[in-house]
């Protein structure tokens, strides 16, 4: 009896399915731990020295049209963070009002508003000088 | 055969029949009523669920008693899903289509006829763009209004021209045949037209060919003229000016070619821009140029709202209409899709928006709105989708090589004729 | 409305003959048994009564009428039918249909040799069938995209090979060409059904008792001997099926035509399904396309009846004792 | 009848084919992938395949599209109604075309037209039936359900046939045999028949998995409800002509194929023929 029970256990059209359903629970976990919706970031210089109080703009990607989700200011050390991402498919760009500004760079992500710092600073680039 | 039949086999035909007729009572029996709420079936623009949702939340304010429905199919199930709902009795109250399927269903009597509820209400008409809206009318009657708009129109390839040596877009047929030649070389062609829904046809209106008498009643097309026209087609075909899939290709093929950045020319309607842009790194101001076909006609393929004959709420429909073409609703429509709606008023703040975001974006949507006079391709034909197949197979015979430009005009003559006498 | 009972007529008569084989004696017991055989059978029945014969019944009465979508109808008799003869693109659509019905033996021999090799005791089988098997479950509009980029004439793999190999200077249209448009779509098929067939063929296998083998060996028979003599016969069941479903595919494959060429170019690769369905969908003809639908059963009930006479019978049943 | 009389016959298959079949099936191996490669490549780039010359290897893989694809469409709740619905059809084929099978393995008047009804019956295009199965599966009140979606497919004749096909090769010598032990009809069906066809079972599975899992038009036309829409449904999400959506496209495209594939694995040991088998038979 008990060995049947085993059998049908270990049989592989239980035993995989549950190994999915444990692996699934497992990635939900992770998820549901890490999706403060964090995004964490520094802002250069063209010299590559931190830049405070730049604007820090977030968009949503989307595939024809990029919503905008709000901006930030850079603190002292350059250093950003948005709390309110939802998406998993981001823009950001810095921009120092008459300054310069930034490339704007995608931030793709595993999940929806997964906690991330980029690795990367995003760099101002410095206006073209206008005349006049 | 007949002698000696089991009985057993004359037991299950007569259940075979028995249950037929048995079915047949059934099927023809009328279809449940339903409660007070409508439903709106799209034409695959699924990517506008958020938008729905708001016009669904407003209308919901406006008429808390009405639950609105949305559906979307995309082009292939459309007409086999809004099919099976008319004769099972509970169609979608509003409907969106493309081109000039609404023609199939309106020349029998299956939308309601929209010209009474504008005539109470005139500002409703003065919203959209007279030539846009006049698309919808048959026999008189206008059955839609505009949902969202779009022409053809010439996109050009400015790193090829250069290459070619080519200043600007042509001015003339025969020019345009010559780039296109001029631009073919190795991997590249030279030109791309989109052909469903007969948005090639500018090819002949620029050659001063008509499809049909004014009447609508008989063939004109086949002219001296037009056998010209398909010969220069077929020609730049064989030589690979044109890009054959110009003639066999739907959507992707044409753009993704373009977009590819070997095609020297593409014809077709705006929102092909969108599609381009997403796969095209390369395309700028510098690179990218956009023009009206020489003669500046262009075949319109605008989605339109209409509501169906079968609707229990006519009336409801109508004030949903109302609310989704109205300046608020088809302006947030326009910025999140970019595309214009034919509402005049927010189609200009949309453009001027888009003029300082999206330089590019905004030069194309700008052609829309011009020579909108010289619309074409655009029949209000009961057998539209018939003619469109009678027609069309015979250009694909001459264009690919299979027949020479007479003899695909004269038989194509003879079978539209014959499309029109049904 | 006798129309399809009646049409069915000859093949039962061929199956009837072939089969029927009443047994006398036993009365009770055969009852009883007989009962047995119909409660098994009823819910197989049921499902294909509604879903296959209520709507044919429907399509065959639709057929006689003159129907409109939102208007009248009545009835016009035999008319659709008349229309059918002169009607071009439905020869032209039958013909594309029996060509790609003659395509299916070809994927069944290929199938029925990679079941063969998959079967023997190879390294790795396991790894080689669900390669084979992995195209079948793929959705075919992704089968029809992907084979209608491998065909393009400027950019399509084929030709892309073809020309770094230096086989041909000018690129082949295969789906811009009336000769190929059908012929490519077929081999497009053929990729994804093969699975299909191995699996229904591997099944067959291994209903062949082993034991078969062993007598022949133990006797000396060769393996072609072997393949000849006992598994090709002992497989006639799985390899009638594996036909049944080929004709099946070449009339119901629908979405592989319409992804890859709606048709065209000119109707060189019409079928008789998607040109029912254009008919139904397209141009708004509902009842004609009824008509072509009952016509196209009938060409099937022939066809299977013909196939199974082939194959002996009894769906090509074959007895082991 | 032992294992041992197999081993001399399985070394010479080996000695003798080895080399050739290896050549034979990796060049069939070869035509069935390159179309995969692509289908992958692209859903893991996105890139425009209407580039020339095609990019053999694709150039920064990352695995977003399926991120998007999950995002775009409510992917786990589709997910969870393909499921039902193909849970329901293929527990009704397994139990309704064995039962089907096994009644047409027995000589009765009418079986013959049964056997070519259902046989025409299959061929019957369903683009043809949609009007009148929803008006069918409307008069049953099924719009809208699990059940409507899987009803058609609860019993298809391919299958039925592979049962019959395994169910005549049991030697009837066997079934006599367990008559007389006293085994009535089910039991015969449970203890012998069923084990003795388990490849025709593995068949049944994944075929019917298949085609309730990839069925599109049918759930397309009988739901309205968006909570019971299912996988297939989502395709046109990634076709809307709009935007690019290549790559997820083509992600989607593999999403929705994993699960066949899987089944197909876990199934296929079926079609080993085991020694049991072997030995029973005769």
């Amino acid at each position: 009896m008990t060995t049947t029970w085993l059998r049908l256990i270990g049989h592989r059209f239980v035993l995989i399915p549950f190994c999915l359903a444990l692996t699934a629970a497992a990635w939900n976990g992770y998820v549901s731990l890490h999706d403060g919706g964090l995004v964490r970031g520094v802002v250069l210089g063209p010299g590559g020295a931190a830049v405070a109080g730049a604007t820090v703009s977030m968009m949503e990607k989307n595939f024809t049209t990029n919503s905008d989700r709000g901006s930030t200011r850079t603190r002292a050390d350059g250093s950003f963070e948005f709390t309110n991402n939802r998406s998993h498919n981001i823009l950001l760009r810095a921009e120092v009002a008459g300054v310069g500004r930034s490339e704007q760079i995608t931030v793709r992500l595993y999940f929806r508003s997964q906690n991330v710092t980029l690795d990367a600073p995003l760099t101002i680039k410095l206006d073209p000088p206008r005349n006049g | 055969m007949s002698t000696h039949i089991p009985s057993s086999r004359i037991t299950w035909i007569a259940r075979g029949a028995a249950s037929a007729l048995f079915a047949f009572a059934l099927l023809n029996t009328p279809a449940l009523a339903q409660q007070k709420k409508i439903s709106f079936l799209t034409w695959n623009i699924a990517d506008q669920e958020e938008l729905f949702k708001e016009w669904i939340a407003e209308f919901k304010k406006i008429r808390p008693d009405v639950d609105v429905e949305w559906l979307d199919k995309k082009g292939p199930e459309f007409p086999a899903y809004y099919q099976t709902q008319v004769i099972a009795g509970t169609p979608p109250d509003i409907i969106n289509t493309q081109g000039g399927l609404w023609l199939e269903y309106a020349a029998a009597g299956g939308m309601v006829d929209l010209t009474p509820y504008m005539a109470k209400e005139a500002e409703v008409r003065k919203r959209f763009n007279a030539d846009y809206l006049a698309n919808w009318t048959y026999e008189g009657k206008n059955y839609m209004l505009p949902f969202y708009i779009s022409k053809t129109l010439l996109f050009y390839n400015k790193t090829m021209f250069k290459e070619a040596g080519l200043a600007g877009p042509p001015q003339s047929f025969e020019q345009m045949m010559d780039y296109a030649g001029k631009m073919s070389k190795g991997d590249k062609t030279g030109m791309l037209t989109l052909n469903f829904d007969w948005l090639y046809w500018p090819f002949f209106k620029m050659n001063g060919v008509e499809l049909l008498s004014p009447d609508l009643k008989k063939a004109t097309f086949n002219t001296p003229k037009a056998v010209q026209t398909l010969e220069a087609l077929a020609k730049a075909t064989a030589d690979g000016g044109i890009n054959k899939i110009s003639w066999t290709g739907r959507w992707v093929e044409p753009n993704g070619a373009f977009a590819a950045g070997n095609v020297g020319m593409l014809h077709a309607h705006s929102p092909a821009f969108f599609f381009i842009r997403g796969q095209a790194p390369w395309l700028n101001a510098e690179t990218f140029g956009v023009a009206h076909v020489p003669g500046g006609w262009a075949t319109p393929n605008s989605h339109g709202l209409g509501i169906s004959k079968g609707s229990k709420h006519p009336d409801i429909a109508w004030e949903f209409l109302k609310m989704v073409t109205s300046e608020k609703w088809t302006a947030k429509f326009s910025e999140r899709r970019k595309v214009l709606t034919g509402n005049i008023a927010s189609d200009t703040t949309t453009l001027e928006k888009m003029r300082k975001d999206d330089p590019l974006a905004a030069s194309v949507l700008q052609t829309q709105l011009e020579q909108t006079d010289k619309l074409t391709g655009n029949w209000r034909l009961a057998q539209d989708s018939r003619v469109k197949n009678a027609f069309y197979p015979e250009i694909q015979n001459a264009v690919l090589g299979r027949k020479t430009a007479s003899e695909a005009l004269k038989e194509a003559e003879t079978k539209v004729n014959r499309a029109l006498a049904r | 409305m006798q129309n399809a009972p009646a049409a069915a007529m000859p093949a039962v008569a061929g199956l009837a003959h072939a089969t029927a084989r009443p047994r006398h004696g036993g009365g009770l017991k055969r009852r009883r048994e007989l009962i047995l055989i119909w409660v098994f059978l009823l819910p197989s029945l049921v499902v294909f009564f509604l879903y296959r014969i209520l709507p044919l019944l429907w399509n065959v009465m639709l057929s006689f009428q003159d129907f409109s979508l939102f208007g009248k109808t009545g009835w016009i008799g035999i008319q659709h039918y008349r229309d059918m003869l002169e009607d071009e693109v439905f020869w032209t659509s039958l013909w594309n249909t029996l060509l790609y019905i003659a395509s299916a033996p070809v994927g069944i021999v290929l199938a029925l040799a990679i079941a063969l090799m998959v079967n023997a005791e190879v390294r790795g089988r396991n790894v080689y069938r669900t390669i084979v098997f992995l195209s079948y479950p793929l959705m075919t509009v992704a089968v029809g995209i992907i084979w209608r980029w491998m065909y393009d004439e400027k950019v399509g793999l084929f030709n892309y090979v073809l020309r770094t190999l230096g086989i041909i200077d000018t690129p082949l249209p295969f789906l811009q060409s009336f000769e190929w448009a059908l012929p490519s779509i077929l081999l497009a098929n053929v990729w994804q059904i093969l699975g299909f067939y191995m699996i229904i063929l591997l099944a067959g296998l291994q209903n062949i008792p082993q034991n078969l083998y062993e007598a022949a060996s133990i006797d000396g028979a060769s393996a072609t001997q072997q393949l000849f003599r006992i598994t090709l016969p002992l497989l006639r069941p799985s390899i009638f099926l594996a036909f049944v479903i080929g004709v099946m595919t070449s009339f119901t494959s629908f979405d592989l035509v319409y992804v890859m060429t709606q048709g065209g170019p000119a109707h060189s690769s019409e079928l008789l399904v998607t040109y029912i369905y254009k008919n139904a969908f397209e141009l708004s003809k509902v009842d004609y396309a009824a008509a072509l639908t009952v016509v196209q059963f009938l060409l099937l009930v022939a066809l299977t009846w013909a196939g199974n006479r082939i194959s002996g019978g009894e769906a090509g049943a074959v007895k082991t004792e | 009848m032992t294992a041992n009389p197999h081993r001399p016959r399985r070394a010479a298959a080996r000695r003798k084919h080895h080399w050739s079949l290896h050549v034979g099936l990796l060049a069939v191996s070869f035509f069935m992938l390159v179309p995969f490669y692509w289908v992958l490549k692209t859903s893991l780039t996105g890139e425009n395949i209407f580039v020339y010359p095609p990019k053999l290897l694709p150039n920064d893989p990352h695995p977003f599209y399926y991120v998007d694809v999950w995002y775009l469409i409510p992917f786990a709740r589709y997910l969870a109604n393909s499921a039902i619905v193909s849970a329901l059809a293929i527990t009704a084929n397994v139990v309704f075309n064995a039962m089907a099978a096994y009644a047409l393995t027995k000589h009765f008047r009418g079986r013959g037209l049964i056997i070519t009804l259902l046989l025409s019956c299959m061929m019957i295009p369903f683009q043809t039936t949609i009007v009148p199965a929803y008006l069918i599966t409307g008069k049953l009140g099924l719009l809208n359900s699990y059940l409507g979606m899987a009803l058609p497919t609860f019993s298809t004749i391919v299958c039925i046939f592979v049962y019959k096909a395994s169910f005549d090769a049991v030697p009837k010598s066997l079934i006599d045999a367990a008559r007389i032990d006293g085994l009535s009809e089910l039991q015969v069906i449970m203890k012998i028949m069923i084990p003795l066809s388990a490849s025709a079972v593995a068949t049944n599975v994944i075929l019917s998995f298949i085609w309730s899992w990839n069925n599109f038009m049918w759930p397309l036309i009988i739901v309205r409800d968006p909570n019971m829409q299912t996988l297939p449904l989502g395709l046109s999400r990634f076709l809307t002509y709009h935007e690019n959506t290549t790559g997820a496209l083509y992600a989607f495209c593999v999403m929705v194929l994993l699960p066949g594939i899987l089944l197909f694995l876990m199934a296929q040991r079926e079609f080993i023929r085991g020694l049991t088998s072997g030995a029973t038979k005769g």
